[in-house]
């Protein structure tokens, strides 16, 4: 039974630090209203910036995890200058963008595979503390108590700029209507490039932890979570904050708990498996988010 | 204060202004009266920088603002309460007004409560369902927020398109009432009506809109009573009925 | 394909909360041109989309005939001989006018498919054959020196036209006209007015969705008034034009 | 000279092959359909044809005949939930297809060899077979091109409604389309089964279906010779331009941006739209 709960909390750190790499991903197609398919890449430069803080610059880990934050931040604002602008400016159908931001994608991959020479980078040893606490027979970490910390402290910033302050107020106007958001002086490229920013700031977040965690850093590490970030958000409603938070959260247990007792191959189907059925049965997710209209049957 | 020159705009393949001039003066009231998909619409949202003209110019107080994007538009103090309401259904009643605010940009920093209040004694409906959100609402009180969330950015012309579209009778007095009162403290209104009787009988001048030209324009008291001008809207109605 | 009456029998449609349509009844007989008008936000569009299969009805019957079509896809629909146009014009703007037409003809399509998929001569004749009809209702319209250009290069008079004739193209015995002649000068709106009289000529009927009311007055036989989602006037031009509830919408009380 | 021209044959054959995979991406978006299951078809087909040959012995036209009729029912299967979905909610569905597909390859270990996959296959397609194979499938794209199926792909792709409203079923050939992608896509796995060696689940994973979108999105998604130019540019520039080979994801990002961006209709549509706008200019000048 301990086993149990033990996986249990182990999924719900993994399930967080998942969550952190979805809202960047959800709140782009909320606003937006497209995927941003470079959004793994993004990720993947976050931890590689932090990782180079650390060893290359000698600087302390906050620092990394502050420099990982704004540079992917930048990377993804690019995204949108070179991915999306161009395409919005047209009018091009959503088929567009998601072509163009693979096409971004790669090209941040190459990037990295190019400046990386291919290797498998890892944080210097110590980088942070070995620590292991018993709280209710259940082995806790430090480095799991500091994951949890920082994402509930970057989702909290992340609701309160949401939903506390004038910026919040307009982000969320223009995903409801640019139209009406221009028209009360709102300047809605300017919206745009900030949610990009903050995006990718959570995404270098996520991958500065994630780096950490599994100690390893290399250029493809943005591919997998992409996928995953994808069940995140279908679990949750495409363009729900909340949803990316609970979807997160499930899909931490859901595979944590289907790897250790079932195995690791059979995990991956089961989670697509489920955001597959998910898709069929609720498109607009557990969670009920942006539903577009199809307009092939009576309505 | 406005002042729109040769205005030509298509739309959708569609050409939907033909060489529009009009003035409104500061302190006054004008209408565009005109019927369904005579161009009003596509003429506010040139104005209001959403669309752009393919020639012609505008110009506000004395400052050519035809290319400028619309957010820019209505951060000079050229608002426009768009046709039907777009209101930002999931956002409170407040949360719409105070977006507004946007608007004042760097033309006065003060007074922000003082906004809010003008407007809630203006509509004290809004007051009382300030938390509520804004989709909520019936359709009269939407229009009044879409109205007072105009006024918060404190505009120097408000232009508003078809703000009786839907609604009841009273419910519609109600938004002309409120008008009136904006009007008697001195703002300037452009109105866009498909009611011509209504804005003929609350506007100063008024310009007639149709299939994108100006046929007719002039004091709306004097079109108001010109038989021509209710021929626009049913073709040889029998005035004795009406 | 048999003409048919369309009647509509105590339609009602709700969003949520608001009747957009509420117990609307009028009918449309074979070459009968009927008209619907009515202020911004009265409920047209709404009308237009539960004939046409687009929308689910809240309660009501719509008939085409004896045939109950109230729940029939619009495929259905439009292969039962209903055909509409659409507000804006809405064509394959990188094919040709003559592909615009002949597409039209689909539903009328009888090789079956395994002969279309591996281009049978049977499949290939038909193909031939449904371009020559085409073309011929090209020369109908006078359009036939524009076959060959692509769609969204021709003026906007004339993408309503290549619309007009891709509708024929399916043999409605009904047809559904979404303000055909938004955007058009008197004399454009006149010229295609003439050629839906021909058509009704033909036994077709139409139900004309329109603004201008000059172009209505001068083309239908009866008018259909909606003003919030209820018919408040129903009637030739003449009597429709002088009733107060019409005027009262129109003009404001 | 023989030798240089025995150096390309085995990159003939790759062309081929991915324009095999092209095909199955271009028809499901010539319909209008965001489907990205053809590296999921291609993983089928793959291992149905290689256990056909390599255990039970089955010819190899049979095998083959069998990796597209696996990869058809499937595209059947998967059409009947997915035609109910459009756009980027399609798009994310047909990839969770692909991946369940991948761990099952990787968990089905007693059947596909798990993450070792199949080694050992015999050679059985050569480039006679692969042209003979490509010529049919090239065949059967030019005469849903001709017979009136691919306008009215067009017709839905462009303007769903308007294709309802002239009695166009559009679910049906919805169905139709993702059943064709899956009998190609099941074809190309096959070939690639039957003349690489060896298998491994990654070989069918995003990489691929990014490649595939690539093949069409290049190339053009109307004109059937698009997805084999797409195909052809995208395996052949990287050897051509040798220094290129080291940057080729960098040279495909670059490549898909721009062409999307400014070539959105891809380079044989492009062409294609090009030129009959100048045929109409000059049929107009001279009446």
């Amino acid at each position: 039974m301990t086993l149990v709960f033990q996986q249990i909390l182990n999924g719900f750190v993994v399930g967080g630090t998942y969550a952190l790499f979805a809202l960047g991903f959800t709140l782009i197609f909320g606003v937006l209203h497209v995927l941003n398919l470079a959004h793994g890449a993004v990720f993947m430069w976050g931890a590689f910036v932090g990782l180079f803080t650390v060893t290359s610059l000698g600087l302390p880990l906050y620092v990394a995890f502050i420099a990982a934050m704004l540079a992917a931040g930048l990377i993804s604002v690019l995204v949108d200058l070179v991915a999306f602008r161009p395409l919005r400016a047209r009018g091009s159908p959503e088929f567009a963008a998601i072509i163009s931001s693979i096409g971004v994608a790669q090209i941040l991959m190459s990037l990295a595979q190019i400046a990386s020479q291919t290797q498998v980078y890892r944080f210097p040893f110590g980088t942070f503390p070995i620590v292991f606490y018993n709280v209710l027979g259940l082995r806790i970490s430090l480095q799991q108590i500091v994951i949890v910390a920082s994402v509930v402290v970057l989702v909290a910033l992340l609701l309160g700029i949401l939903f506390a302050t004038s910026f919040g107020r307009q982000i969320r106007a223009v995903a409801i209507s640019e139209r009406t958001a221009a028209l009360l002086g709102i300047s809605v490229s300017n919206i745009h490039g900030l949610t990009f920013f903050i995006s990718g700031a959570l995404a270098g977040a996520a991958g500065v932890i994630i780096g950490i965690a599994f100690n390893s850093v290399h250029f493809l590490m943005g591919e997998p979570y992409l996928l995953r970030g994808f069940v995140v958000i279908i679990l949750g409603g495409l363009g729900s904050i909340t949803g990316a938070l609970a979807g997160g959260l499930i899909f931490g247990m859901v595979q944590t708990l289907s790897i250790a007792f079932l195995s690791s191959a059979l995990s991956d189907a089961i989670l697509f498996g489920m955001m597959f059925l998910i898709l069929l049965v609720r498109p607009s997710g557990l969670f009920g988010a942006l539903h577009r209209q199809v307009r092939v049957v009576r309505q | 204060m406005l002042e729109v020159t040769d205005l030509a705009t298509a739309y959708d393949g569609i050409t939907a202004l033909r060489g529009v001039t009009l003035r409104v003066p500061t302190g006054s009231m004008v209408a565009i009266v005109g019927p369904n998909g005579a161009g009003k619409s596509t003429l506010l949202n040139t104005i209001s920088g959403v669309l752009r003209p393919h020639a012609g110019t505008v110009r506000f107080d004395g400052a050519d603002v035809t290319r400028l994007p619309a957010h820019k538009v209505a951060r000079l103090g050229l608002l426009q309460v768009p046709e039907g309401r777009q209101i930002l259904g999931p956002l409170s009643v407040e949360e719409n007004l105070l977006l507004g605010r946007l608007a004042r940009g760097a033309r006065a920093a003060d007074g922000t409560a003082d906004d809010l209040d003008a407007v809630f004694s203006l509509f004290p409906i809004l007051a009382e369902r300030r938390r509520q959100e804004g989709g909520s609402l019936s359709g009269g009180q939407q229009q009044m927020l879409a109205i007072g969330r105009a006024l918060m950015g404190r505009p120097r012309l408000l232009m508003l398109d078809e703000p009786s579209l839907g609604l009841s009778p009273i419910m519609a007095r109600q938004v002309f009432d409120a008008l009136a009162t904006l009007k008697a403290r001195g703002q300037t209104i452009l109105l866009v009506e498909q009611n011509a009787r209504r804005a003929l009988a609350s506007t100063d001048f008024a310009y007639v809109l149709e299939q994108g030209r100006i046929v007719q324009e002039g004091p709306s008291a004097a079109l108001a009573s010109d038989p021509r001008i209710i021929s626009h809207y049913l073709p040889e109605t029998d005035l004795s009925t009406s | 394909m048999t003409a048919s009456t369309l009647s509509l029998e105590g339609v009602s449609r709700r969003f949520g909360g608001v009747l957009a349509v509420e117990n609307v009844s009028f009918s449309v007989a074979p070459g009968e041109i009927v008209g619907l008008i009515g202020p911004n936000g009265a409920g047209k569009s709404t009308l237009v989309n539960l004939i046409a299969g687009l929308l689910r009805l809240t309660s009501g019957r719509i008939l085409l005939g004896a045939a109950d079509i109230s729940t029939a896809e619009a495929p259905e629909i439009a292969r039962a001989g209903i055909a509409r146009t659409f507000q804006t014009v809405r064509l394959l703007k990188d094919e040709s006018v003559l592909d615009n037409v002949a597409i039209g003809f689909h539903a009328q399509q009888k090789s079956p498919l395994l002969a279309r998929l591996l281009a049978l001569p049977a499949a290939l004749a038909e193909v031939r054959a449904t371009r020559e009809q085409a073309f011929a209702i090209l020369e109908r319209f006078d359009m036939a020196g524009f076959a060959h250009v692509p769609a969204g290069a021709l003026s906007y008079g004339h993408q309503r036209r290549v619309e007009m004739m891709r509708t024929l193209a399916l043999r409605p015995n009904l047809i559904l006209l979404d303000e055909p002649v938004a955007g058009m000068n008197d004399v454009e709106a006149d010229a295609l007015g003439r050629i839906f009289q021909g058509i009704a000529g033909e036994g077709i009927g139409i139900l004309l969705i329109e603004h201008n009311m000059r172009f209505v007055m001068s083309l239908c036989g009866r008018i259909n008034v909606l003003d919030s989602g209820r018919i408040i006037a129903s009637g030739p031009p003449a009597q429709v034009r002088s009733d107060p509830a019409v005027v009262a919408a129109y003009l404001g009380a | 000279m023989i030798g240089f021209v025995s150096s390309l044959q085995p990159l003939g054959e790759l062309v081929l092959v991915n324009a095999c995979l092209a095909f199955s991406q271009y028809v499901v978006l010539r319909a209008g359909v965001f489907s990205l299951a053809t590296a999921g078809f291609a993983s089928l087909g793959a291992y149905g044809a290689a256990i056909l040959a390599a255990r039970h012995g089955v010819p190899m036209p049979l095998a083959l005949v069998g990796a597209g009729l696996i990869g058809a029912v499937a595209g059947l299967v998967l059409s009947v939930p997915l035609s109910r979905l459009r756009g980027v909610y399609q798009a994310i569905a047909t990839l969770a297809f692909v991946q369940i597909v991948l761990s099952l390859a990787l968990y089905l270990e007693p059947v596909t060899g798990g993450a070792m996959g199949m080694n050992g296959l015999p050679r059985l397609i050569g480039g006679w077979e692969l042209i003979l194979v490509f010529g049919v499938i090239f065949y059967a794209m030019l005469a849903l091109s001709r017979a009136g199926i691919g306008s009215t792909f067009d017709a839905i792709r462009q303007e769903e409604t308007v294709a309802v409203s002239l009695g166009i079923r559009v679910v049906d050939y919805h169905r139709l389309a993702f059943a064709l992608s899956g009998a190609l896509g099941g074809l190309g796995g096959g070939l690639m089964a039957l003349r690489n060696y060896s298998l491994v689940p990654e070989d069918f994973g995003f990489p691929l279906l990014i490649a595939v979108l690539t093949f069409v999105v290049l190339g053009g998604r109307v004109s059937p010779v698009g997805p084999v130019v797409g195909a052809a540019v995208l395996t052949l520039l990287p050897e051509i331009a040798r220094p290129l080979a080291d940057y080729r994801l960098l040279v495909n990002g670059v490549l898909m941006v721009l062409v999307i961006i400014y070539w959105p209709h891809g380079i044989v549509d492009t062409i294609r739209l090009h030129l009959r706008q100048r045929r109409h200019a000059v049929s107009q000048a001279a009446p």
